[in-house]
């Protein structure tokens, strides 16, 4: 026990690799064996996250459980994690989806054992990202995650997924380009990658850089706002922001069904993140100084996802832009804190911070749920033509059901998670972008529009005859999938202070 | 140091090629298990000296000195530091792996050996040579088999052309640095090749800037600096499979390590007025290269020009003359090393399967080879820089090296890690997954477990690297510092 | 003109014709009998040269030696004897050409030695015996011509065995043994 | 007496006959024997400087002796070549024996 | 048990009957039933004793009914969620609780409970005829759902947790509407209805934000009863010339006017009567429309902060009170030639909501609020009766085989004798709608709005709306007319038959109150009858507001003309249509002419907003947004840049690559070689030439040496 308190992190953080390295071992053959392996053996991060969520003190500030070893000497890079709010609720999410992802996936029928294997790895690199307090151990992380997910894409998924993820691929490596580059920029001047280190010395970096080779010195304050600019372009791109988000469209649809979970759920979060632990305290002023741009381009987000999404014909389509427009609200929530930080607007916009986080959190939910939900119905019929289903409602009465709760919680109904978080983001950007949080309305309306236009393309109207009889009603495994799903994003949206309590804190520290 | 282990590991190979010629010709079962043992003495020997090294002590370690022609200050010296060990160990495990490689050689496989641990020797020779002339000797060494197991054994469309084209580019580079050495020689006034005597000559500045190109871009052009590279993704895909992985994966780096040793150690002021334009070439051989690569329809040619990419990226952290980036530049020649090792193994695999080379032509070959496609998408991540990959460990710092001499080129460089994921990522998806060609049905072979060994050795090295940097890092951090020493810092 | 120029004369006369009929004749054992002839002249010009030792050396082993081994040669290869086409071969006139040029260049090098055109040789210092004596003893002495007069006995053997090698129907290979 | 230059011009007279024998001819034995010729040259004129203008110091003689064994050893192995060919290829004729040829 | 535990009990049974049925009892019709109406038996019961207790508070305005708790973090502050029972909440939940009791039991009957479910009938259709309803226990889930939501925006104590009952309406409506999703316009209908009341949630949820922002508390009792808050917002400037507080009554307003369907958001109410009868009584009568109602009267203080009665309207005020009356007006003439018996009401209930609109727009909140409840009876009681019409024209329809329209008035008459107990029901209700004097209780809080308007000297509002009441009583004339009086004018009607006990009792119950709840508000000054009965309302309900509204005392002039324009109404509708015979036609089309054809298109605003928004918003998001935008512009130019790197690449290997840069390096090998073959013929192999080369050489060397160079 005592091993498991000081390696905690650690520990959540491998245990899926070391679970992917078993499941390398079962024989490819022995298909139940592996499925219930990987998910009995996902269920450990699961079980360790939910003890670090509880042996988590929401008062004691700074990161918790902080582990670190030494790594890479040669360039002054450590192995360092360590948990705050943030990142402990994040990480909760992750664990959580995992097992559900897995669970859903007994799908799959071919190569299961590589599936699963690569799910399991792919659940460790953005477990990576959260726990990472070292800047080039972050972006290793963040990497990495690209790769299962590109071969999930890759090899289950559906017709276009060549050019999926491809696209998903490119445009996510060459965002991360200028990532790296920063954080080199960053790691040069300060000495370290420790994050806990430069965020005490970068924001108030002011000697001028030298350039040698040129005779020119450029100024400190340009540098800054191009690394600024190189950070914030490499997590719009996965936020997504528009208009970096033509990727997501496209790997969404193409990828499976619990690939698309993870990727709604988990790695998109990985942008938001990026905004709030990175972005932010390394950039105040910068941050400061484009909050406006940035709260323009997630309002875009907002509304054009919106828009997006409504003229879509595929179900699945829809829902991924779907997550364009609800991750355009973290980033407003964020932009609503980079304007405001330092002035008087601070308390509101820790409240547009906590909204933020939470969005992210729900955001999971709830795109997770609704992507399992796509799934299960192409399952069983095999299209995801939205003018395909029709009707079928009856047919499957408590897949409706809860396709409705979710779509429900995506749409931000009061009373589910959706709501809190946005309502939060709305109240802190208010007074900061008042004629933006305006605009984003427009994003809330539409919101409904496609919410409506799925739930009624899919469930309602006369039912098309081509589905009669075909068995459409969702099965007793993929509702066990769903069941956590919903009983957070109720349990969200009726207490949210279960999930605040710890995540308001560590906002109001950073950016009270 | 009372076992001279650099020399045993040097000449073993040797001896064990010129014993291979004493057997009878169509022994094969024989000659190739000899190889193999051979092979692996030396891998053993190399890992063992490569765990012994001392790092707290850096320096030459090892060091062996012997007097060969004393009238003309000729002396057979051995020694390695940071920067050479790990290449020694390269040298080591591509041999190893090249000679389970070519198991299946059936033309001739006595001679093939022997020319392939003769080669080998003088790839040994140079990273551990501690005089000019021998480093010179061995180089040639090197080169000269190369003709021979390319014009023989190659690829019967673009052999002799391959072969004369490789040797010429190479011996021509050689015969500029010997002119460059040779002016060293006289000029120091010692009457002694000794590279660490020179390192003390005290060269006038004009002399080093005069004689820098001529010793750096003689041995570049083995290293494959634009515009020099030509000669190396033809050599590489006329090549049989483990001659290409000797010649992409160590003897690329002969060329670069000699210009580091003979070129930047020995005339650091030279080095120092040329390095922007190093900066340039080499910038341009990054991108200019993955470009190439990225429409080239002939796999092989692909990883070609890959190499010629990924070998820009040394030459970039050579030129930067700072720590991060010959640090970076030296795990670079490693990860490079057994990278396109892997590459050309995997090439080479599905080659003699599908006897076709075109990408358009392949695919799905994941279905049928799953290591191999394994193995490959592990080599093509490190490619492109994937973190917790080797690749990344060298890139990073090499970048980080950049940042500090020239932002522009680090931003430029860079875009080669997006292209490079492009077209290997095209690769992969066009010959590895979709639909296998229905002439390939049925006929595709397994690997043997030679190569299952060969490729996961390579592979396990590659992550290795990438998630445990510090099993080389520091020792290559130990010979840039004796580098850096001498160029005066940065 | 003394009798010993007279003598000379005609002794270099009859070596130059038996010379030109040595490389014109179509002939080749009339060549090699007339190469005989030269080389008989030519041992009487050392005789004049106060050289006898050289003279019967020349005597010995060029005409009892060579001349003959060239005659053998002849005859072993029976075609070529009678072979009456034509002897010189597409380049010949620049054979002449290069002969006539090179003898013109030597004669004119000669001219700017006016007083070669003169000299006569100085007296005999020591008799024939003491010469031959001397000659002998310089091959032998150590700090003297041995280790030419070596290598040219080495030489000798070296080509001896070579010619026995190289003379040998390749059919007794195996057979024979007498090389050692 | 008789001038040196008198054994100069005749030696130079042979040389350049055994030349042309060399030079020109198709035959490999008169090749053979062209350089007799001049070897015999060379011979007259060591012979002649040694005693014109060095008599007291042998070498002159010495190098004539050297030169009967090159010869000596010369004719031998060439003669021996000359078989060698003839009884492979049928011909003694030097145009015919080109494998030198690129 | 304490009166606010039991507050707070008050919505969670219908709650957890909408949870039981939805997880287990959807199984049994039975216990899904029993399950719903008990919970909203509970709910009633309690809410009585909620509303007992609270009556027999004194000074309930000062002191509610309260308790809270902390529920949202939000920075440094936390948000409490709580409920609160203060006189507007008591007399709103008084009538909630009733009319949605009414609801349920009507409910039962009205889907067939106890028949047989025929086969025929398809999940999502209404049955054919007579059966039970494939989907009767969802059909309880749903409005028990529905209670829950309308029960806790009742309760709430703050605008966040009214928001969410609010929203959680909005769903099950959205549901309801849609409970025949079967029908392609039922199913067009639910998404209109949630997407117009949506685009007024959007602003409120500004709203809310706004008024969080500006006093850090969205509490009801901190707000609203704290003068210096609400002077400090009347203070405070926004823009356009709005006060902070004009500006936050707006938003909030945008919202009632989506959820109480004012104009310009009231297209979705007629189309909502998709829905099963019950759920139309249910949204427009009793509960939903009602909340956006309740919304302004509760936040009556901040929308007349600033304004003093006899003062000049502020802005705020001004717009509230010109779109009630416009949309008093507007309905009203749209329901005067609407045939449809529900979209009759439908249009009178949104012109009736205009009036309490104006009536809060001109600072009649006594008159608003009395009106609300007196018109929630009515009103359901209107709907369900209106039901029980339809209900037996169906089974008029499925015994005679006469497939017509059942709900359409023209296919009915003479239903008087067929269902008596209808009839008078339902006459009482349209008595009442109509405001017809003394004896039903729309008079009365009609009367008062008009009253207010007068007094408050408003003569433009005042007109309007007495215009409207005119038009209310001629359409509801024209109703009763239709449907009950004259001959039956299909095979439907004459075979129609009363409807069951179950579905009747309601209707009797909430008659008595559309009667006598209007006696609770006479004013004292009402000539001969006033104080007689104590104008308990007024007095009650003014302690909902810290400052007391200013009685305004007794005129003539808008009794008389309330009293003119309902009989007058009345009168006209009857004589015209009386009797109007079997293939007879309106005569209003005769006399309207093209007129009529306008206002029975609703004035084309369903067209008008299709053209003008939903197309437009529509090619915006499926043209512009994605296929020009996302693909052609933003996929463009990455395919752009992609293709330009491999031309790039292309173009390096042709035209540098090779040509250049191997072809230096060939070019180096082939000119050697090609020079060897141009010299290779002096190796012509024979020895001989090699000789006359080499003498050549070296003569030409020697001559070079001995001639040239000294």
């Amino acid at each position: 026990m005592e091993f498991v308190n000081s390696h905690l992190l650690s520990l959540i953080l491998f245990s899926p690799a070391v679970a992917s390295v078993i499941i390398l071992l079962i024989p490819a053959g022995r298909v139940r064996l592996i499925r219930w392996a990987a998910f009995l053996l996902s269920l450990v991060p699961l079980a360790l996250s939910v003890y670090l969520w509880q042996s988590y003190d929401p008062s004691a500030s700074g990161y918790q459980f902080v582990e670190q070893q030494g790594w890479y000497a040669a360039v002054r890079s450590s192995y360092h994690v360590g948990v705050d709010g943030i990142s402990v609720s994040m990480v909760l999410l992750t664990t959580l989806l995992t097992p559900l992802a897995i669970l859903i996936s007994w799908s799959v029928q071919e190569r299961v054992r590589a599936y699963m294997a690569l799910f399991l790895f792919l659940e460790m690199g953005m477990l990576g990202v959260f726990l990472s307090l070292d800047l080039l151990v972050f972006f290793i992380f963040w990497e990495i995650g690209l790769v299962p997910m590109y071969f999930l894409i890759n090899q289950w998924g559906s017709a276009n997924r060549n050019y999926a993820s491809f696209k998903f691929l490119i445009f996510t490596m060459a965002g991360s380009l200028g990532l790296l580059l920063a954080i080199q920029l960053i790691g040069l001047t300060v000495g370290t990658f420790d994050l806990v280190e430069i965020s005490q010395v970068w924001p108030a970096f002011e000697l001028p850089l030298k350039v040698a080779g040129l005779p020119i010195q450029i100024p400190t304050e340009t540098v800054k706002i191009v690394a600024f600019w190189a950070f914030v372009v490499a997590f719009a791109i996965k936020v997504p922001v528009w208009p970096f988000h033509t990727w997501l469209p496209d790997a969404h649809t193409e990828a499976p069904t619990a690939g698309s979970m993870i990727l709604a759920g988990v790695l998109l979060k990985l942008g938001g993140y990026g905004f709030l632990r990175l972005v932010l305290p390394l950039y105040p002023e910068q941050s400061q100084a484009y909050a406006g741009a940035l709260a323009g381009l997630a309002v875009l987000a907002i509304v054009l996802g919106a828009f997006g999404s409504w003229g879509q014909t595929d179900f699945k389509r829809l829902v991924a832009y779907s997550s364009v427009n609800h991750m355009g609200f973290v980033i407003l929530g964020v932009a609503a804190v980079a304007k405001a930080y330092g002035t008087l607007s601070a308390s509101e916009a820790v409240i547009a911070a906590n909204g933020a986080v939470l969005q992210m959190f729900n955001h999971g939910l709830s795109a997770a749920g609704m992507f399992l939900l796509v799934g299960v119905i192409y399952e069983r019929t095999h299209t995801r033509d939205l003018a395909a289903f029709r009707g079928l409602f009856p047919l499957a009465p408590v897949f409706g059901g809860i396709l409705i709760f979710t779509s429900m919680a995506s749409l931000g109904l009061p009373g589910l998670n959706g709501f809190i978080s946005e309502y939060m983001v709305v109240q802190g950007s208010w007074p900061i972008f008042t004629a933006y949080t305006a605009i984003a309305m427009i994003g809330l309306l539409i919101t409904g529009a496609y919410i409506l236009k799925a739930i009624g393309s899919v469930l309602h109207g006369p039912l098309n005859e081509a589905w009669a009889g075909h068995a459409m009603e969702i099965n007793r495994r993929e509702v066990l999938a769903i069941v956590p799903l919903m009983i957070l994003i109720l349990t969200i949206g009726v207490w949210p202070a279960w999930i605040l309590r710890v995540i308001e804190p560590t906002v109001t520290r950073l950016f009270g | 140091m009372n076992f001279p282990v650099l020399s045993i590991i040097t000449f073993t190979p040797m001896a064990a090629g010129l014993l291979l010629l004493l057997f009878p010709g169509h022994r094969h079962r024989e000659i190739r298990w000899f190889a193999l043992a051979a092979a692996t003495v030396a891998l053993g020997l190399s890992l063992w000296a490569y765990i012994s090294y001392d790092t707290a002590a850096a320096g030459y370690q090892f060091v062996e000195r012997v007097p060969w022609v004393p009238q003309l200050g000729i002396s057979y010296a051995v020694g390695a530091d940071g920067m050479s060990m790990p290449l020694v160990l390269l040298t080591g495990v591509v041999m190893f792996t090249g000679v389970l490689i070519s198991w299946g050689i059936d033309d001739r496989p006595r001679e093939f050996f022997a020319f392939l641990f003769i080669l080998a020797t003088g790839v040994f020779g140079v990273f551990v040579a501690l005089d000019a002339f021998m480093l010179l000797f061995f180089y040639e060494i090197a080169v000269f088999p190369m003709f021979l197991l390319i014009a023989i054994w190659g690829w019967q469309v673009t052999r002799e052309y391959a072969a004369m084209k490789l040797t010429l580019y190479l011996f021509i580079g050689s015969v500029i640095s010997l002119v460059g050495i040779l002016a060293m020689y006289f000029a120091s006034g010692l009457g002694t090749f000794d590279m660490l005597a020179l390192e003390g000559a005290g060269f006038s500045s004009a002399f080093q800037r005069t004689w820098f190109p001529f010793v750096f871009f003689g041995f570049a052009v083995l290293g494959g600096i634009f515009p020099f590279h030509n000669w190396s993704p033809d050599g590489h895909v006329a090549a049989p499979t483990a001659v290409s992985m000797f010649h992409a994966g160590v003897l690329m780096k002969l060329g670069a390590f000699a210009a580091l040793r003979v070129g930047i150690m020995l005339l650091p002021e030279g080095a120092k007025m040329w390095a922007p334009l190093i900066l340039g070439l080499a910038t341009v051989n990054v991108i200019y290269g993955a470009l190439i690569a990225s429409v080239q329809t002939d796999f092989k040619y692909v990883i070609g020009f890959s190499s010629v990419s990924h070998m820009g990226l040394v030459m970039l952290g050579f030129a930067t003359l700072n720590k991060e980036g010959l640090t970076g530049a030296g795990l670079q020649m490693f990860s490079h090393g057994v990278m396109t090792a892997l590459f050309f193994a995997v090439v080479g695999m599905v080659y003699d399967r599908a006897h076709t080379r075109e990408i358009s032509k392949l695919g799905g070959f994941s279905k049928m080879m799953p290591l191999v496609a394994v193995a490959f998408i592990i080599g093509g991540l490190v490619s492109m820089g994937m973190p917790g990959l080797s690749g990344f460990v060298a890139e990073f710092p090499i970048f980080l090296g950049l940042w500090q001499v020239q932002p522009a080129v680090a931003i430029i460089a860079a875009l080669g890690i997006v292209i490079t994921a492009g077209y290997i990522m095209r690769v992969v998806g066009r010959v590895f997954y979709g639909e296998v060609p229905a002439e390939f049905e049925g006929h595709i072979t397994p690997i043997s477990r030679f190569d299952r060994v060969a490729l996961v050795i390579l592979a396990g090295l590659l992550v290795l690297i990438g998630v445990q940097p510090w099993v080389m890092a520091p020792m290559i951090a130990t010979g840039a510092e004796s580098v850096l020493r001498i160029v005066g810092g940065a | 003109m003394t009798p010993v120029q007279g003598l000379f004369l005609v002794t270099a006369l009859a070596a130059v014709l038996s010379a030109i009929m040595v490389v014109t004749s179509p002939r080749l054992v009339h060549a090699a009998l007339w190469l005989i002839v030269t080389l008989a002249a030519v041992a009487v010009l050392f005789i004049l040269l106060d050289a006898a030792f050289l003279a019967m050396v020349q005597i010995v082993v060029y005409i009892g030696a060579i001349a003959i081994l060239i005659i053998f040669t002849v005859m072993l290869t029976r075609r070529v004897m009678a072979d009456t086409g034509p002897q010189m071969n597409r380049l010949w006139w620049l054979a002449a050409f290069i002969g006539l040029v090179l003898f013109g260049a030597l004669v004119a090098l000669l001219a700017q030695m006016p007083s070669w055109w003169t000299a006569t040789p100085p007296a005999a210092t020591e008799s024939f015996e003491l010469i031959v004596q001397d000659l002998g003893l310089s091959l032998v002495d150590l700090d003297r011509y041995i280790i030419p007069f070596e290598v040219a006995s080495v030489l000798l053997l070296a080509a001896l065995i070579g010619s026995i090698v190289l003379a040998r129907p390749p059919a007794d290979d195996l057979e024979t043994g007498e090389g050692e | 007496m008789i001038p040196l230059s008198w054994y100069l011009i005749l030696a130079a007279a042979l040389f350049c006959i055994g030349m042309y024998g060399v030079l020109g001819r198709r035959n490999a034995i008169a090749i053979l024997m062209g350089i007799e010729l001049m070897l015999n040259a060379v011979n007259i004129n060591l012979v002649a400087f040694w005693r014109y203008l060095s008599p007291q110091v042998i070498g002159g003689q010495v190098f004539t002796i050297i030169v009967f064994a090159v010869a000596a050893s010369e004719a031998a192995v060439g003669l021996a070549l000359i078989i060698s060919i003839y009884r492979q290829r049928s011909t003694v004729i030097a145009e015919e024996v080109d494998l030198m040829k690129w | 048990m304490s009166t606010e535990l039991l507050v707070w009990l008050i919505p969670l049974p219908p709650l957890l009957a909408f949870g039981l049925i939805i997880l287990r009892a959807h199984r049994s019709n039975r216990v899904s039933t029993g399950l719903a109406v008990g919970a909203m038996v509970l709910s009633w019961a309690m809410g009585l004793v909620v509303f007992g207790q609270a009556v027999a508070t004194e000074h309930l305005g000062d002191h509610p009914i309260a308790s809270s708790i902390p529920w949202l973090p939000l920075g440094p502050d936390v948000l409490e969620m709580g409920v609160l029972i203060d006189p507007l909440s008591a007399i709103t939940l008084f009538f909630v609780v009733w009319t949605c009791l009414a609801i349920f039991v009507y409910s039962i009957g009205y889907h067939n409970f106890g028949k047989a479910r025929d086969a025929h009938d398809k999940p999502g259709l209404p049955p054919h005829a007579g059966g039970i309803d494939p989907l009767y226990a969802r059909f309880f889930a749903f409005i028990s759902l529905f209670a829950f939501g309308m029960l806790t925006l009742v309760v709430a104590d703050n605008l966040l947790l009214l928001f969410i009952g609010w929203e959680i309406m909005g769903l099950c409506s959205y549901l309801l509407i849609g409970f025949w999703f079967g029908k392609d316009s039922a199913k067009k209908a639910m998404v209109k209805a949630f997407m117009t009341t949506r685009v007024g949630d959007v602003f409120m949820l500004l709203g809310i934000a706004a008024l969080y922002i500006s006093t850090g508390t969205l509490s009801f009792s901190e707000i609203l009863r704290n003068p210096e808050t609400l002077h400090h917002l009347a203070e405070t400037p926004a823009f356009l010339g709005l006060s902070m507080a004009g500006l936050i009554g707006l938003l909030l307003f945008a919202g009632t006017v989506g959820k109480s369907a004012q104009f310009p958001l009231h297209v979705w109410l007629p189309d909502a009567m998709e829905g099963p009868t019950p759920v139309s009584a249910m949204i427009h009568a009793a509960t939903m429309v009602s909340a956006g109602i309740y919304l302004i009267l509760r936040f009556f203080p901040l929308l007349s902060a600033g304004w003093h009665p006899g003062e000049p309207l502020t802005t705020t005020m001004v717009v509230i009170a010109a779109i009630g009356a416009f949309t008093a007006l507007f309905a009203s003439t749209i329901a005067v030639a609407q045939n449809d018996i529900k979209r009759v009401l439908a249009y009178s209930t949104i012109s009736q909501l205009g009036y309490m609109v104006a009536a809060v727009g001109v600072g009649a909140f006594i008159a608003a609020a009395f009106h609300l409840v007196t018109h929630a009876f009515f009103k359901a009681l209107l709907f369900l009766g209106s039901g029980s019409v339809i209900h037996g024209m169906e089974h008029g329809a499925h015994a005679s085989h006469d497939h017509v329209d059942p709900q359409d008035m023209m296919n009915m008459g003479g239903l008087r004798r067929k269902m008596p107990w209808t009839f008078w029901t339902f006459l009482i209700g349209g008595l009442a709608l109509s405001g017809f004097p003394l004896i039903t209780a729309g008079f009365w809080s009609k009367d008062e709005i008009l009253a207010s308007a007068y007094g408050g000297n408003q003569p433009v509002v005042f007109g309007v709306l007495a215009l409207a009441a005119l038009l209310t009583a001629f359409y509801t004339a024209r109703q009763i007319g239709l449907t009950f009086l004259g001959e039956p004018r299909s095979d439907a009607a004459e075979h129609a038959h009363e409807s069951s006990r179950v579905m009747l009792a309601p209707l009797v119950v909430l008659s008595i109150f559309s009667i006598a709840a209007g006696w609770a508000g006479i004013k004292g000054d009402f000539p001969f009858i006033g104080g007689s009965i104590p104008n308990w309302v007024e007095e009650f309900l003014a302690g909902a507001l810290v400052e007391h509204p200013a009685e305004i005392g007794f005129t003539f002039p808008p009794l008389l003309t309330s009293l003119v324009v309902a009989l007058g109404g009345l009168g006209i509708g009857w004589l015209v249509y009386r009797r109007i015979p079997r293939g007879g036609t309106d005569p209003l089309v005769r006399w309207l002419g093209p007129v009529h054809r306008i206002l029975r298109n609703k004035y084309y605003f369903d067209e008008l907003y299709g053209f003008l928004f939903v197309r437009p918003a529509y090619w915006f998001a499926e043209t512009f947004t994605y296929a020009w935008v996302d693909r052609r512009v933003i996929d463009g130019i990455l395919h752009a840049v992609g293709r330009a790197s491999l031309r790039l690449g292309g173009w390096l290997r042709r035209a540098i690559d090779v040509p250049v840069v191997n072809g230096f390096g060939d070019w180096v090998g082939e000119s050697t070689k090609s020079a060897g073959r141009t010299f290779r013929v002096i190796q012509s192999g024979r020895v001989q030439a090699y000789l006359a080369a080499a003498l050549l050489f070296t003569g030409l060397l020697l001559s070079f040496l001995l001639l040239v160079r000294p």
